[in-house]
């Protein structure tokens, strides 16, 4: 078996691929392969899956990418991830993929969505909505046809997509779900054995290469890091908010622990565990999504809260559910659903007493020292008082 | 009985401080500043801590606690790093013990932090993004003014008719105040100016806090700058916030008496652990 | 005779071109922008037509048989001998103003030390002006303020130590007069700097078998030239701060996109990279713009950049080019905002990155911006002419030409040693074209 | 601002439409200023895709929270409420719309023009081409704890509106936002008197459409951007499907054809627009803290706007959608749906592209604003698309809708006056 360090080694390797290769190597392996890119955030893998397709995250160009066009595309003032995506796009390293899929995110991927179709009119791309209402016989039924309409449009990998595939690939996800939960509770428990800058490489790498290896990926690596032996050290534990999108460096994940806290809950990369609940694997599996959707999704910025009182409650239950003693808002920088929604959960939590402090970042924030300046000051106040 | 040295290593200069404790009893015995000007921070770091050694008959094996703050995490004789915050905080409260709130304004970014009476950091708010308005903004207008830095303040007081610069860019903030020199602005107005525009990113900074009671103190570089505290208390007054800004003379040593204050309640701590760990 | 000048009133710079009658360049001269710009347009002017008289010079020497095809480099010589006259005249002019302002109050206490300090800054200076002109010697800048103020500062750090006084005293002083020397337009007489330099230069090269009696008739007749200053174009970033009237102002976009025309016709994408703004230009076969982009309301990575990173260095920003050619990496640069590069920079310096691996990183990031630009306006369109003042510096010429290469292959660059006055040029031929295609 | 030059005998008629229009937007103010006595039920909702004859059929009163944005940026007021709003913990990076009217609100709710802002009994979330509005709302239901009515109107984003989408805004008008406003104002829901307001919208937006189109004359009667802000204000408010509104138009209407008749330009803050020297096309929203100023340039150049996308958020009417009486629901569905920013980029540069060609322009003008992401994201692609396409050049400013720290004058008038001295030299090189 793997060890550890060949685990996470081969996880640092996706992540600083800029071309996915790994990507590249499973379509030319087989005739009539196809990929479906996909911006952060939801979009129902389990159809791509049962298309015979990749589903692969697009999650911007990080700190290695030197982005030209891409700058020449965006005023200053917009977040730095469509301007590297296009820069990936553009530099043609994005060439290999067959279809993108701009989910609901935000005006700005929204209108990304708009951009494809005038840069790349041959490839298909598609801007894939979902409901903001939640109910069965409105959202849920819109959002079926939706469901439906891209099924059909994944066509294009040649197959036909029955019922029985997407009941499969439901359950291969649901697996996928299930194990990504157990590795962030491996971490909330023993954060000292599972370091975030780690369980966020292992996260990530589920974005780049097929589920069935991915899941295999994280038991291993669940299995190796709990043999492991390694210091616990005298950190705080924190709950991160509102990285949902766009990245940040994996030197930002790091410094937040060097400066002395641990991470035991985050919302990077939610597409990895977006249902809150297992998707049935019998019946109608377009209703299964589309009620599993409307009724156990994550709460997060992009998504309207239809009860009010319930407003930011998510974000109390992770605090409480993972003993965390704050929590630490890191938003993109011109992130509009992030930044407008963070004075709500800031009030949601000051009513809950939980201590939170936030700061933005960039893809290539280059400086950490504001940021362990920050996160430290949190850790001190633990090591003071606690 | 404890000694503790708290060094404070900046961007502009490097803080170095030497203190006595006991119990509540808290004793300053020196301090010692040297600006960075191009020279490298851990090597005066390192002098000076020699130095008020030396200059006290103490050796390193006598200081029970070397607490760093700053950038200041890699030093390799320090017992322990605390973040700038956590040091300013307690810092302010033992130069002013009616603090509850401080700013502490650097080379390139301004912070507004709320404490307790224990000095326990309760919630703060920091400048980011760009830099004009920032203290290198400042200091580089009042170069190019032609004003030394201790000139400042007084001069600021003499505004009668401060010029605001609109520009959100320091570049752009630069050119605007080059053309306030040609329409013949004078030197007060346009420090004065920037003083004002400082001080409201800073007051807006503190207001966020919700902080309603006690006394804001200044730390860091530019608490000596006379004219800042006075735009600050004015911008305080604009907002109806109904507290006092005050400065120190020793405002700037502020993180590193925090340093070495927490470096004391910490080897307090530890050895309270080691004699416990013993015990049983 | 008639003139035609175009004035660049840039943030950091003012140039100034002078145009003939027959589209030829006469004069070029340049000065720093700083805080008056009606001043500095004035400098500029008059620096250009300090530059008129030496072609003008120059066309009465054509036919001197007595200097044998030695023409060239007598004026050259000639030139040096002048800008060293020059240079001690508002040498002296620094140093009184520095005694004068050493009278201020705060200095009560340091005085006499101070007053010491300064004299021997001046007297060094004055001794090292010999060999910062002499033959074949380099100057990092055409500037007083850079060259003398450089060598102050050290020589003040030096000498204040040495005296016992805090080096900031020498400094503030510094600080206040070198802005009201710069406000003083250059002395007048001409004819004096003409004739000491050409004194010196007999002495110093008996070579040229010249005596100052031999040549002093054609220097006066030169001089003697009456230069009318038949249309005055402005242009540049400080255009509207002009006491001019409307016509006789354009827009730098137009004056650039001209003047790189007339270097080279066959241009047909222009950067200028200056101060605050970074701009790129597309031009048609007659030098007519036909697309624009600058940069937006942020001056990152505009050459003001350099110079807070010099500043951050503490050397002048001549010399970062120089040190990064040196680099053996180019160490990634994320920040955009000007100044916190700096911080950027002291974060790399404290990780162990080498000085000028960053310069490098500095320097790549800065065209990595422009590279946008020109991506906004429409990329590069063969051939490609680079110009303002960041041209001059060989790092960022380095890091454009790799960029150009991996963006958009094989293109002719052009970058003119006088690129610097492009836009001033343009606005030359603008005046031209006002009087002689009116 | 201060008036604009009068010239006695053909500015009356000017003036008569100004005058109403101001009136209009004034008894509006009034009206939410008087709910306490009037005891009128107040609903707060956005201007894109906005209800307003819906709304109408439950006697209440409409308060639109980017309107007081607008006119407190006009009034040089919202500086000041953005900085409120920044102190109570908002983002410098994020829309000041937004922060404009939570900013308003922390001061005490006191609308531009003087007189109080009623807190809503609901909010209409007319969610139409931002997501910032989504969160907006959030942030006052979180305040107010009040009603909140979701309307979620799905991105055209394949270019075209399906039955499915259609159907989808239908049951929720009928299953969440009727319901919600029958129970908030009392009122049973009317499918006839929604009629009879569609109808009204239908004939105003006839009208404002032939409004628009009089730029295609040359010289061009009005400035679609900055005198089209003017001309936008009924129908895009609350007082589209009033019978005020299409007495507005067709006085507007005939104004206009004075004007075409007379050969005259724009009338603008400087004076008459003597002669027309640019015809440009503007994307985006303009700048309101420094509107005048802003004109200007464009008037000190001789610079017309004969299209503007801006006047097309609230509907794109001049692309043949109306409100239709026959199918009520299903065109307020459609008319949510094909408001500007809802429309994809391919869709909106199609847009530009005919707008330059249709009115003749020389060149595309883009206003960037910093707080409208769902305008600003792609414009600089547009920019390139509708230059090549059309052959035309544009320029590219970057302001604000209502930060005043975002208006660089020196900056604007710089981009401005090289934009418009090429055209000009272009011009000349061609003749």
């Amino acid at each position: 078996m793997a060890t550890r360090e060949e685990i996470t080694d081969r996880c640092q390797a996706l992540y600083d691929d800029l071309t996915f290769t790994a990507a590249r190597e499973w379509k030319a392996a087989k005739d009539g392969r196809h990929v479906i890119g996909f911006m952060p955030m939801y979009v129902p893998r389990e159809l791509i899956h049962a298309a015979g397709m990749m589903a692969l995250g697009i999650l911007g160009g990080g700190d290695n990418l030197e982005v030209i066009q891409g700058d020449a595309y965006y005023q200053s003032y917009i977040c730095r991830i469509p301007r590297s995506t296009i820069e990936l796009l553009l530099t043609d390293r994005l060439d290999f993929v067959d279809g993108m899929l701009f989910p609901s995110i935000c005006d700005v991927i929204r209108n990304l969505s708009g951009m494809w179709k005038l840069l790349r009119p041959d490839v298909y791309s598609h801007y894939f909505d979902v409901p903001q209402n939640y109910d069965r016989e409105v959202g849920g039924e819109f959002y079926i046809h939706e469901l439906g309409v891209l099924k059909e449009d994944l066509k294009i990998s040649g197959r036909k997509i029955t019922d029985d595939d997407l009941r499969n690939s439901i359950a291969l996800y649901n697996e996928s779900r299930r194990l990504t939960r157990e590795l962030y509770q491996f971490r909330a428990d023993k954060p000292w054995l599972a370091p975030s800058s780690e369980v966020y490489l292992i996260n990530r790498a589920g974005m780049l290469i097929p589920p069935e290896d991915h899941n295999q990926l994280i038991k291993d690596y669940i299995a190796a890091a709990s043999e492991e032996d390694r210091p616990k050290r005298d950190n705080s534990r924190v709950v991160i908010s509102g990285s949902f999108c766009e990245q940040p460096p994996l030197n930002l994940i790091k410094s937040i622990e060097m400066s002395g806290c641990y991470v035991v809950d985050d919302d990077y990369m939610l597409v990895n565990r977006w249902f809150t609940k297992e998707v049935p694997t019998d019946g109608d599996p377009l209703k299964a999504l589309s009620y599993t959707f409307l009724e156990a999704s994550v709460k997060m910025p992009s998504c309207f809260e239809p009860d009010e009182d319930n407003k930011g409650q998510f974000l109390v239950d992770s605090v409480r559910e993972n003993n965390a003693e704050g929590v630490i808002f890191a938003a993109t920088s011109f992130c509009d659903p992030a930044l407008l929604e963070r004075p709500i959960l800031q009030d949601v939590l000051n009513d809950a007493d939980i201590p939170h402090i936030s700061f933005k970042y960039a893809e290539n924030t280059g400086q950490m020292q504001p940021i362990r300046e920050q996160a430290g000051t949190f850790a001190d106040s633990i090591k003071l008082w606690s | 009985m404890t000694i503790t040295v708290g060094i404070d290593v900046g961007t502009g200069a490097v803080k170095t401080v030497l203190f006595k404790i006991d119990g509540d009893d808290i004793t300053w015995i020196d301090k010692q500043t040297d600006r960075v000007r191009n020279r490298e921070p851990f090597v005066l770091a390192e002098a000076a801590f020699d130095y008020l050694l030396e200059k006290h008959g103490l050796t390193r094996d006598d200081i029970d606690y070397v607490a760093t703050t700053g950038d200041a995490e890699n030093i390799p004789y320090s017992t322990g790093h605390f973040y700038s915050m956590t040091t300013h905080a307690r810092g302010a409260l033992y130069l002013n013990p009616n603090a509850r709130s401080l700013m502490d304004i650097g080379a390139l970014n301004g912070k507004a932090i709320s404490m307790n009476e224990q000095g326990k950091v309760l919630k703060y708010k920091m400048t980011s993004q760009c830099a004009s308005g920032s203290g290198q903004f400042l200091e580089n207008i009042a170069r190019y003014l032609g004003i030394g830095q201790d000139e400042i303040g007084e001069l600021s007081k003499q505004a009668d008719n401060p010029e605001v610069s609109s520009g959100i860019c320091a570049v752009l903030a630069e050119t605007d105040v080059i053309n306030m020199v040609s329409r013949s602005i004078s030197s007060a107005n346009i420090l004065k100016g920037i003083h004002i525009s400082m001080a409201g990113r800073l007051v807006k900074l503190l207001k966020s806090l919700k902080v309603t009671e006690g006394v804001v103190m200044c730390t860091g570089g530019l608490a000596l700058d006379s004219g800042l505290v006075l735009a600050l208390n004015e911008a305080m007054a604009k907002n109806k916030m109904d507290m006092p800004v005050v400065s120190h003379p020793d405002s700037i040593y502020a993180g590193a008496i925090g340093a070495a204050i927490w470096g004391a309640f910490r080897h307090g701590k530890l050895t309270q652990a080691e004699t416990l760990a013993k015990a049983s | 005779m008639k003139c035609f000048i175009g004035i660049d009133l840039g943030s950091t710079t003012t140039k100034a071109v002078v145009m003939d009658e027959n589209k030829e360049v006469i004069g070029r001269g340049i000065t720093n922008s700083r805080s008056n710009y009606d001043t500095a347009s004035a400098v500029a002017k008059q620096e250009a037509m300090i530059d008129t008289r030496f072609t003008l010079l120059h066309k009465k020497l054509d036919g001197y048989d007595k200097l044998k095809g030695n023409q060239e480099v007598f004026l050259h010589d000639l030139e040096r001998n002048f800008r060293r006259e020059q240079f001690v005249e508002q040498l002296d002019d620094l140093q009184n103003t520095c005694l004068r302002n050493a009278e201020g109050e705060r200095f009560n206490t340091v005085r006499t030390d101070l007053t010491e300090v300064l004299s021997s800054v001046f007297d060094t200076l004055r001794e090292e002006s010999l060999a910062l002109y002499a033959k074949g010697a380099k100057r990092k800048s055409d500037f007083f303020r850079d060259i003398a103020g450089g060598r102050f500062l050290t020589l003040s750090e030096d000498f204040s130590k040495q005296a016992g006084i805090n080096y900031d005293y020498a400094l503030n002083v510094y600080d206040k007069s070198i802005i009201e020397v710069e406000n003083r337009p250059p002395a007048g007489n001409l004819e004096g700097k003409f004739f000491n330099g050409l004194n010196n230069l007999t002495k110093e090269s008996p070579e040229f078998g010249i005596t100052f009696e031999d040549v002093q008739g054609l220097v006066k007749s030169a001089l003697a030239i009456e230069l009318e200053e038949t249309f005055v174009v402005g242009t540049g970033y400080g255009r509207v701060r002009l006491p001019f009237p409307k016509d006789h102002i354009r827009s730098e976009i137009l004056c650039h996109g001209l003047g790189a025309h007339m270097m080279y016709k066959d241009t047909r994408t222009v950067l200028d990279i200056g101060g605050q703004d970074t701009k790129s230009i597309q031009i048609d076969k007659n030098g007519v713009v036909d697309n624009f982009q600058m940069n937006d309301r942020c001056a990152a990575g505009c050459g003001r950049y350099l110079g807070y990173i010099a500043d951050e260095m503490n050397m002048g920003v001549h010399e970062l080019g120089p040190i990064a050619m040196k680099a053996t990496k180019v160490v990634k640069i994320n920040s955009t905002c000007t100044v916190f590069a700096g911080a950027e920079l002291r974060d790399r310096l404290a990780l162990g990155e080498k000085r000028e691996d960053i310069l490098a990183g500095l320097h790549r990031s800065i065209v990595l911006r422009a590279m946008s630009i020109i991506a906004r306006s429409g990329g590069i369109h063969d051939q490609f002419t680079f110009t303002g003042g960041v041209a001059k510096n060989e790092a960022a010429v380095k890091a454009l030409r790799d960029l150009v290469k991996e963006n958009y292959g094989d293109v002719t660059i052009n970058i003119d040693p006088d690129s610097i006055y492009t836009g001033a040029l343009g606005g030359s031929e603008f005046a031209r074209r006002a009087v002689m295609e009116a | 601002m201060s008036a604009p030059i009068r010239k006695p005998s053909t500015d009356v008629q000017k003036d008569a439409s100004m005058a109403k229009q101001k009136a209009m937007i004034d008894s509006n103010f009034d009206r939410l200023g008087n709910v306490k006595n009037s005891g009128e039920k107040v609903s707060y909702t956005f201007v894109p895709g906005n209800l307003n004859e819906l709304i109408m059929c439950f006697d209440m009163v409409g308060n639109y929270p980017e309107i007081n944005a607008i006119q407190n940026g006009l009034r040089k007021k919202s500086g000041g409420m953005i900085m409120e709003a920044e102190k109570w913990g908002h983002s410098e990076d994020v829309c000041t719309y937004v922060k404009t009217d939570i900013g308003m609100m922390r001061k005490g709710n006191i609308g531009p023009t003087g007189q109080p802002i009623p807190e809503p009994d609901i909010l209409m979330l007319s969610y139409t081409g931002c997501y910032t509005f989504l969160k907006w709302f959030e942030l006052l239901r979180h305040e107010y704890k009040c009603e909140t009515a979701m309307l979620h109107v799905p991105y055209t984003g394949d270019g075209k509106i399906t039955k499915s989408m259609v159907d989808y805004v239908v049951k929720q008008l009928k299953t969440e936002v009727i319901p919600k406003y029958e129970k908030i104002s009392g009122v049973k829901f009317d499918i006839d008197r929604l009629r009879e307001n569609l109808a009204n919208s239908a004939k105003a937006e006839d009208d404002f459409v032939w409004v628009l189109e009089s730029a295609k004359n040359k010289p061009s009667p009005i400035d679609a951007y900055f005198g089209g802000i003017y001309y936008i204000g009924p129908i895009f408010t609350a007082f589209r499907g009033t019978e005020l509104a299409v007495d507005y138009y067709k006085t507007l209407r005939s104004e206009i054809e004075e004007r075409i008749r007379k050969g005259q330009g724009p009338i603008t803050p400087e004076g008459e627009m003597k002669n027309e020297k640019y015809r440009i096309v503007t994307e985006g929203p303009p700048n309101y803290t420094s509107m005048r100023d802003f004109w200007k340039m464009f008037y000190d150049e001789g610079a017309v706007v004969v299209a503007s996308t801006y006047t097309k958020v609230g509907g794109t009417y001049d692309f043949g959608f109306r409100h239709d009486p026959s199918r009520p629901l299903e065109s307020l569905a459609e008319y949510c749906m094909h408001c500007y920013t809802n429309r994809n980029l391919p869709e909106r540069t199609r847009m530009l592209e005919s707008y330059i060609n249709d009115y003749e322009a020389d060149g595309l003008l883009i206003n960037s604003i910093k707080s409208c992401n769902s305008f600003a994201a792609g414009e600089l692609m547009m920019m390139r698309e509708v230059e090549k396409r059309t052959g035309k050049p544009a320029a590219f400013v970057e302001t604000d809708l209502v930060d005043p720290r975002y208006f660089s004058a020196a900056n604007v008038k710089n981009r401005l006056e090289s934009y418009f001295q090429m055209i000009d030299q272009k011009r000349r090189a061609g003749a």
